[in-house]
């Protein structure tokens, strides 16, 4: 039997994976732009499950919210994506620190 | 279902939206170089317009305020004492901003409509935000003030350090808002409902279950992000030092009153019963954002930076306020964000109104013998100064000494002790650059004049005299402010 | 007018600073002019003081009082004593002083320097006007920005340094006040001094207190061992500011022990007299010593305030063993008008002497007493002026010097021998390090070719000195006048001590 | 009838109006004007106090005691200026102001030629009144100003040529060895008021007998008595005035000042004040046998071992000085065994001819053009007849030769301790007896060093052509001389610079300015004893201004002895004193006129003995060392050590450095990287969580 704590499990992980993808890659902005997705979308679960769980819809109406906000977080983390590339030739995170201390 | 009277009580951030979209017409369809009205070209009428649209929504938002708090839209929009007050402060920073930033602009080749779209975007996100009924309604004005904010921190298109401090903004912002879904996820779980005035009374009924304060913790982070706090302040700095200056001196101010909208939406709206709780959690805020804000700040040589490291600690202070949980505490962080937005439009303004093109005025160096060449710019830069190092009779002196009050008043005489002590630290290097203004002698070859915009010299100067002003009468603001707060 | 007489001797000179601060630097004598006329109206405003003020009355007196936040029920509360009388005498009696003193030896945008001084002789005043404490908190703080500016912009090379470290120093002192007001008000629901001067408190929450004040008195003061600020400040310091900074400003933290400390938390001020008085003690005989081989005049003179200000707390928390211990309320008095009385002759005295330094260092633009020597053999008359400052700095009865040690050795006797034995240590150090700066600087042959060219003072000079000598000889040959004016205050303050809060 | 206020007001203030006109207006007034306005003020002062001591003496007025002014009034604690004016103060103020008048005169002629002439007019006059505001006082805060204004005035006098380095040390020295004394004296006071509760002395006096059986708790179990402790407080307070072992110090150094105030303010007068301080304080001193013992004990020592030391000076002030420390120490000897008037009446008999003595000395400088030492004197008694004999007859006075007036005074005070049986009186007996004959020898050396035996100068014309090393030596002089100008006989400040015993034109007589004071000071220093001996010794001339108890009256004791002053001073002939004087008188006459090459070997005989008197037993060095330099010292170690390096340097601003490395410490967190600020704010979630944990627990 699913019961409502796997899905808040599933969410949980899904959500750890993200928010830890977040900071061990080191690599590349494409890769943070997709686990802020994919943090969005843990979130989005939790709304779901727990939506169904207590018969109230506002969770579900939430869902529909986030996901119009995200894609047009998307949107402009790419157009930064597309600035910082044309600004520095790199979109390698371990390389944009030009301002720290 | 919506009717007319939802739609009044929400007629200033609806008649901003459609002034926002008309205004994005104007300019897409207006010469830009062109004169267009009385002998003003495209760019000045739409700067001149952009103002007006703010004074006019100022006046909107005083003048249909209701006598007791309404909700529109089924709870959705909440219409109250507190989000007057934010609102009225916001746009009056957004007001001060465009007059503020026309000449930086204009000499940076940034003097384009967008900026006052997106800040007038940003500004209904706040508006929204303040004024949330619902943890939705939170969420949209967030996004909606963080959106447009990502957009202006890369505005200066060819700068390299503007899209590095974009993208950190972002993805820390949308890291940001994650947890803080993530965690209204949970209350949602743990209350079966997003309205925070429902929320209020179902945390009283359902206790306190685990669920809940663990909600609760991430959206702490969320509004610790918003006011940048330790330690989730990491963005501050850099941002304010990529962005234009132009766009620094807007996060700088009205974000900050929103975030001081939404821990009040949040915190005491939706969780107040929980406030033992998240008290705690405040205090530890606070004293880390003092700690690290104060500390840093010594060691920094770039004046935006500065003021970024100094906005931290300053949002250390406001937490002292929080931490009372209690209408006069409220009432002194409402007091001390509104204080902070006013000395942030100022410092920001001194910097934009020296800057020129070619020349950011953003190293402490750069101010250099700032009494000798232009003694009204440096006078006013120390009013700001001393009023944000807490030295009477300015202005922030009387907000630190009420979020001081509010600490003591709540039982953490420890916390105002560190208060105090930071205090100290954080009064070194707002001397510093009083030194480097009247102490030092100007380097050579340097002009350092302010730009020549009378408008701009003007509501500057009221800007920086109204801390001394205001330092001296104080009263009706803070009356204003607690008069929000019933007890 | 003469309803609001004390908010208008706030506000004159602050007000009077604006146009004097437009007339800019392409104007400076309509500058010095202004400030000199603002200056001497505040002067002889405050002289009105004494005719209204009723001396036989020992309640606070000219009082104004409105209702400034009314959210939190703090007043502008304004009203005098007759200890605020003197020390408000002596400010705009020294706000002449330093304006003339400037006249045209601050070329470098002088309006900004009078207006600063202006400004500051203000918020003096208002510190001594001020009843209610948070309004006295703002003045006692105000104070601070332009005498961070005068230090830091006419200042000496390293004056940065010292303006920084004063400005940092007294900040730290009182912010520790801050709170302790803060505390205060939410028990008693009021700044008004004396609404909190008769609040109940615990023993603990007065300990507290009580060292939240001291910080903030004992930096301004300053004590031993917070007193290395102002060394530095005053040799980094224009002539001007040094003569406020030592005439008028120590002052002020003398006068918040008797408005915070004696009456809010007398029985902590009790517990803790023998720390006060055996700090005051050390700065008479530690300081005395370290001024001694000062190379420095200002410096010299800096240390020297520090013990001879060691009088004044010594005099005042000598008055809670007289009251407390012995029962002997007279000799509380006497001790108490003694560091007044040290207060005001205090102010004359390292005013003038650093107006005298200040006129050395104006011919040869040094202040290292081994650059002086044989002055007197070209400048007589300013010898003349010097010797009698440093006899007044040595205590030389006839002096005003002489007046308030005497009346507190005569006190700590009372109290206790030892006290007074370590008190009069001051007779010997402190004529050592002042006669030994007179010889090097005064007497002997002229050995510098520098000195040789040196000019006797002019009339503008003389006009000062005159008017510092004039003090300083009165008050030291005829006390009484001025005892007499802060006698009932006196009286009410050493009744006060009595009180017990527990 | 009553003594007139306005008259005491007058005496007091014309010095000082002189002293006022002279110092302001000395440029305007002039050289004439300067000496007239202050030879006027003070004549004027001296006739009025003699006209007062007339009064007084006759028995016209009642002893006069008001209050002028109201100086503070605190509670029951009320300071006053004003004046008591009885036999004593009286005739302090006649010594004084005629002393002072004498110096004024004496000075026309001492300071012709000196560019200060103004200014020392103003500083004697001012002196003349501080003395006077000391002397007339009726209660101790007016006594401790003129005890200070005093002070103040020999500073400024002994350090009257700035320009020597010797003198403004002098003056230094002589200011704070004072203070070491006031200090006690304050304290004393402070006592005063403590105890009795007032500081006016009629009332203070009238409460001393309350004093007996208090006590000031000094430690937990330890107390002292009441009136010892006021007693040798205020003593301490006259040793420092009055120049008592071991504050002595100051005095020789003080022989830097000119001429005619060593002869007022270091001999005759302000050096008394510790006498008459203590005399006017018998009421207290008779309560304590061990203040008084403690008295006596100082003032022995100090009358036989500074004389010591005046055997071997060869400057002849600094003979002079060491008689005065000498004499001094009788006095106090006196005040010692509770001869108080014993005391005031040798203070006066001194004040006259050691006045004499001191303007003499002056007068000899003058005629050997600054020259001060005495072996480059000899046979001056041709050149300056006038000289010669009143030194004599002040010499004769010092040592006590019976009919002169030193006599009188000196042989009381000696059989007065004979008399005493206090504790120390013996050992105080030997000093003063041993220290008549020291005061011999020193008096009959000088005197004979130079007015007898061969000139031990040389003549040299002013003309010097073919005297090229002096004429070199002599320019470079007048170049760096302020006073170029004048002639060499104006040059008072430059005697160092002189080559020893050469002089430019032969000595002669001083003018008559200078010699009429040295008459009209011999004439008192003859008869003054005769005169006043009997009344004022034993006749309790003084009445309730000087308090004996009965028990201690040695004075009483004598004055069954006492007949007249014929018959006493026939029987002083057979007595101890004048045996010992007489002996000295033989011993020096033999080896100064006779035989000086034995004082040679004498002085290589005793070698170590006159280093130890040319070395002034070393005390002067101990006191450089440890006070002067170890001050320094001191001082220098405290700052270093303590402001320095304790508060500033690592709590001030090693607090500061300790924040900026903090600060850069925290700065190194902002790496920079995107994922470390991801980090953090997980890290800062992970906080919260485990602090809601912890708490939760």
């Amino acid at each position: 039997m699913i019961t409502l704590s796997h899905f808040i499990v599933l969410g949980a992980v899904l959500f750890c994976i993200a928010v830890a993808s977040l900071f061990i890659n080191r690599k590349n902005v494409i890769v943070l732009l997709m686990s802020i997705e994919l943090m969005l979308l843990a979130v989005n679960i939790n709304f779901v499950a727990f939506s169904r769980f207590l018969g109230d819809v506002a969770g579900q109406v939430f869902v529909f919210f986030i996901l119009t906000v995200a894609a047009a977080e998307t949107a402009i983390g790419l157009a930064i994506l597309v600035l910082l590339f044309r600004n520095r030739s790199t979109i390698n995170i371990a390389e944009i620190d030009s301002m720290k201390g | 279902m919506p009717n007319l009277n939802d739609i009044l009580i929400m007629l200033p951030e609806l008649y901003l939206v459609a002034a926002a979209c008309l205004l994005l017409l104007v300019d897409a369809f207006m010469k830009a170089e062109q004169p267009v009205l009385l002998g003003l070209n495209g760019r000045e009428v739409l700067h001149w317009t952009s103002i007006l649209v703010v004074l006019v929504a100022i006046y909107l938002v005083i003048s249909g305020q209701p006598e007791q708090p309404v909700r529109a839209f089924g709870g959705m929009f909440v219409r109250d004492g507190v989000a007057e007050i934010l609102k009225v402060f916001a746009l009056l920073c957004v007001a001060l901003i465009f007059i503020y930033a026309r000449s930086y602009l204009a000499d940076r080749k940034l003097f384009v409509g967008e900026f006052y779209t997106l800040m007038i975007f940003a500004v209904i996100g706040v508006m929204l935000l303040v004024s949330a009924g619902n943890l939705i309604t939170v969420y949209l004005g967030l996004e909606l003030l963080t959106l447009s904010s990502y957009a202006l921190v890369a505005l200066n298109r060819d700068s390299k350090l503007s899209s590095e401090a974009a993208v950190k903004y972002f993805v820390l912002g949308a890291l940001a808002s994650g947890m803080l879904l993530y965690g209204m996820s949970m209350v949602y779980g743990a209350t079966a409902t997003l309205d925070l005035a429902t929320l209020h009374n179902a945390a009283a009924h359902t206790g306190v279950p685990n669920l809940l304060l663990f909600g609760l913790i991430f959206m702490i982070i969320g509004i610790g992000f918003k006011l940048g706090a330790a330690p989730f302040h990491m963005w501050i700095p850099d941002v304010y030092q990529g962005s234009p200056t132009a766009v620094t001196i807007f996060i700088g101010s009205a974000p900050k009153l929103a975030a001081f909208g939404m821990a009040y939406r949040l915190l005491e709206s939706g969780l107040g019963d929980l406030s033992a709780h998240w008290q705690q959690m405040l205090a530890a805020l606070a004293v880390l954002s003092l700690a690290i804000g104060n500390l840093v700040a010594i060691v920094q040589t770039n004046l935006k930076r500065l003021l970024a490291y100094s906005t931290i600690s300053h949002m250390g202070y406001l937490l002292l306020g929080l931490v009372n949980a209690g209408p006069e505490g409220y009432a002194s962080a409402l007091f001390y964000a509104i204080s902070y937005a006013l000395m942030g439009t100022a410092a920001f303004g001194v910097i934009l109104a020296l800057a020129r093109a070619g020349f950011e005025c953003e190293e402490i160096d750069d101010l250099k013998g700032l009494n000798q060449r232009s003694p009204w710019m440096a006078f006013l830069m120390m009013l700001v100064m001393f009023s944000l190092a807490g030295v009477p009779p300015l202005f922030g002196f009387f907000a630190k000494f009420l979020v001081l009050q509010s600490a003591i008043h709540a039982g953490m005489l420890w916390l105002a002790i560190v208060g105090a002590v930071f205090a100290i630290i954080g009064l070194y290097y707002y001397l510093r650059v009083v030194k480097v203004m009247y102490f030092d002698a100007p380097v050579e070859g340097t002009e350092l004049k302010p730009q020549r915009d009378p408008a701009m010299r003007l509501v500057l100067s009221l800007n920086a005299l109204t801390l001394l002003v205001l330092g001296l009468y104080w009263g009706p603001l803070l009356g204003w402010c607690k008069s929000v707060f019933p007890g | 007018m003469f309803n609001h007489l004390l908010s208008l001797l706030i506000w004159l000179p602050i007000v009077g600073a604006i146009p004097v601060l437009l007339a800019g630097s392409g104007r400076p004598n309509t500058a010095r002019w202004i400030s000199l006329l603002v200056a001497v109206l505040t002067f002889v405003l405050s002289l009105f003081l004494l005719t209204q003020y009723n001396a036989a009355d020992s309640s606070k007196q000219l009082g104004e009082s409105y209702l400034w936040i009314a959210s939190l029920g703090v007043h502008y509360g304004l009203a005098v004593d007759g200890i605020s009388v003197a020390l408000i005498l002596l400010t705009t009696f020294v706000g002449i002083l330093v304006i003339v003193g400037a006249w045209e030896v601050i070329q470098n945008k002088p309006h900004q320097y009078m207006a600063a001084m202006l400004v500051l002789e203000g918020l003096m005043i208002g510190v001594f006007c001020a009843t209610d404490a948070l309004l006295f908190y703002v003045f006692f703080e105000a104070m601070l920005i332009p005498m961070f500016i005068l230090i830091g912009i006419w200042g000496g090379p390293r004056r940065v340094y010292a303006t920084l470290k004063f400005f940092i120093y007294t900040f730290l002192g009182s912010i520790f006040m801050l709170v302790g007001l803060i505390y205060l008000y939410l028990k008693a629901g009021s700044f008004d001094l004396a609404t909190l001067a008769a609040l109940p408190l615990s023993m603990q929450e007065q300990t507290w207190l009580f060292f939240a004040f001291l910080a903030a008195f004992a930096v301004k003061v300053p004590m031993v061992p917070v007193h290395t600020w102002l060394p530095d400040a005053h040799v980094e310091a224009p002539t001007g500011g040094s003569v406020v900074l030592a005439a008028v400003m120590l002052k002020i933290g003398g006068y918040g022990f008797l408005r915070f400390s004696l009456p809010i938390v007398p029985d902590a001020a009790d517990a803790y007299a023998w720390l006060v008085i055996g700090l005051s003690l050390i700065a008479v005989v530690y300081i005395g010593y370290v001024a001694l081989v000062q190379d420095d005049m200002k410096k010299l003179v800096a240390y020297s305030s520090v013990a001879h200000m060691g009088f004044v707390t010594l005099g005042i928390f000598i008055a809670f063993m007289l009251v407390r211990g012995t029962g002997n309320a007279d000799a509380a008095k006497l001790g108490m008008q003694g560091a007044m009385v040290q207060m005001i002759s205090h102010g004359f005295v390292s005013g003038a002497m650093f107006s005298c330094i200040g006129v050395l260092y104006d011919r040869l633009h040094s202040r290292q007493i081994k650059d002086y020597g044989g002055v007197i053999n070209v400048m007589p008359w300013f010898g003349f002026f010097y010797v009698l400052f440093a006899m007044a700095n040595s205590g030389l009865p006839g002096t005003s010097g002489f007046v308030g040690e005497f009346q507190v050795i005569l006190a700590s006797f009372q109290a206790n021998p030892w006290i007074a034995l370590f008190a009069a240590f001051t007779l010997i150090i402190g004529a050592a390090y002042t006669l030994w700066m007179v010889k090097r600087v005064l007497w002997g042959e002229v050995t510098n070719p520098h000195v040789a060219e040196m000019k006797d003072i002019n009339g503008r000079e003389a006009f000062v000195l005159i008017a510092f000598a004039a003090a300083v000889v009165a008050l030291g040959v005829w006390p009484q006048p001025l005892i007499h004016l802060m006698d009932s205050s006196v009286s009410q303050l050493v009744q006060q001590l009595g009180n017990h809060k527990i | 009838m009553a003594i007139s206020t306005s008259i005491l007001l007058v005496i007091a203030l014309a010095p000082l109006l002189g002293c006022l006109l002279a110092g302001f207006l000395g440029k305007f007034i002039g050289r004439a004007g300067a000496h007239s306005a202050t030879i006027l003020g003070v004549a004027i002062s001296c006739a009025l106090s003699m006209y007062v001591l007339y009064q007084l003496c006759t028995g016209a007025v009642p002893v006069y005691n008001q209050n002028i002014y109201t100086w503070f009034e605190i509670g029951k604690y009320t300071a006053t200026v004003g004046f008591l004016i009885d036999k004593l103060s009286a005739m302090m103020m006649v010594v004084v102001t005629f002393v002072s008048l004498l110096v004024h005169i004496y000075t026309i002629g001492y300071m012709a030629e000196d560019d200060g002439y103004q200014r020392f007019f103003s500083y004697i006059s001012l002196f003349t009144f501080s003395m006077l505001m000391l002397v007339m006082s009726n209660n101790f805060m007016q006594l401790f100003f003129g005890w200070e204004a005093v002070g103040l005035v020999s500073y400024l006098l002994i350090g009257f040529w700035f320009k020597r380095p010797t003198a403004i040390f002098a003056n230094l020295k002589a200011f704070l060895v004072n203070r070491v004394g006031d200090f006690g004296f304050l304290l004393g006071i402070a006592a005063i008021l403590y105890f009795l509760g007032t500081l006016d002395y009629s009332t203070a006096f009238a409460n001393a007998p309350s004093l007996v059986g208090k006590t000031l708790q000094i430690t937990q179990n330890h107390a002292w008595d009441a009136a010892t402790v006021i007693g040798v407080l205020l003593f301490i307070g006259a040793m420092g005035k009055s120049a008592q072992v071991p504050l002595h110090v100051w005095l020789p150094d003080s022989m830097e000042g000119p001429t005619p105030i060593s002869a007022l303010i270091h001999a005759a007068t302000m050096v008394t004040a510790g006498i008459f301080m203590v005399a006017r304080m018998s009421p207290i001193f008779e309560l304590s046998e061990g203040a008084l013992s403690f008295i006596m004990v100082i003032g022995a020592t100090g009358a036989l071992f500074t004389g010591l030391i005046g055997i071997v000076q060869n400057d002849i002030k600094r003979v002079v000085a060491y008689s005065t420390l000498s004499q001094l120490g009788y006095m106090t000897v006196a005040l010692g065994v509770s001869a108080y008037a014993g005391a005031v009446f040798h203070l006066m008999t001194h004040a006259f001819f050691k006045a004499l003595l001191f303007l003499g000395a002056g007068s000899v400088i003058i005629a050997m053009h600054h020259e001060q030492d005495m072996r480059y004197m000899g046979g001056l008694r041709k050149y300056m007849p006038v000289t010669w004999i009143t030194m004599w007859i002040g010499s004769l006075a010092l040592c006590g030769v019976p009919f002169f007036a030193g006599f009188y005074s000196k042989d009381a005070i000696i059989e007065a301790v004979g008399e005493s049986h206090r504790w120390g009186a013996g050992y105080a007996y030997a000093c003063v007896l041993i220290g008549a004959f020291v005061t011999a020898l020193y008096t009959f050396r000088q005197m004979y060093l130079t007015f007898h035996g061969k000139e031990r100068f040389t003549v040299v014309a002013d003309h010097g052509h073919g005297h090229g090393e002096h004429a070199a030596h002599h320019d470079a002089h007048h170049g760096d001389a302020h006073h170029g100008e004048h002639h060499d006989d104006a040059h008072h400040d430059d005697h160092g610079h002189h080559e020893p015993g050469v002089l430019h034109h032969a000595p002669k007589e001083s003018p008559w300015v200078v010699t009429l004071p040295l008459v009209l000071l011999a004439i008192p220093s003859i008869v003054i004893g005769a005169i006043g001996a009997k009344s004022m010794l034993y006749s309790g001339w003084f009445g309730e201004a000087i308090h004996v108890n009965e028990a201690n009256n040695v004075l009483a004791e004598l004055s069954h002895e006492f007949h007249d002053w014929f018959s006493a001073a026939l029987h002083g002939f057979a007595q101890w004193p004048f045996v010992l004087v007489a002996l000295a008188f033989a011993i020096q006459t033999y080896i100064y006129l006779f035989n000086p090459a034995v004082a040679d070997k004498i002085k290589s005989a005793l070698k170590p003995l006159w280093t130890v008197l040319d070395r002034k037993y070393w005390i002067d060095d101990v006191y450089f060392a440890v006070f002067a330099k170890g001050g320094v010292k001191l001082g220098r170690a405290l700052w270093k050590g303590g402001d320095a390096a304790v508060i500033d340097g690592v709590l001030v601003d090693g607090s500061a450095s300790l924040v900026q490395r903090v600060a850069r410490g925290v700065r190194a967190l902002q790496s920079g990287y995107l994922y470390h600020y991801a980090f953090a704010m997980i890290l800062g979630l992970i906080l919260l969580l485990g602090g809601y944990w912890l708490v939760g627990q």
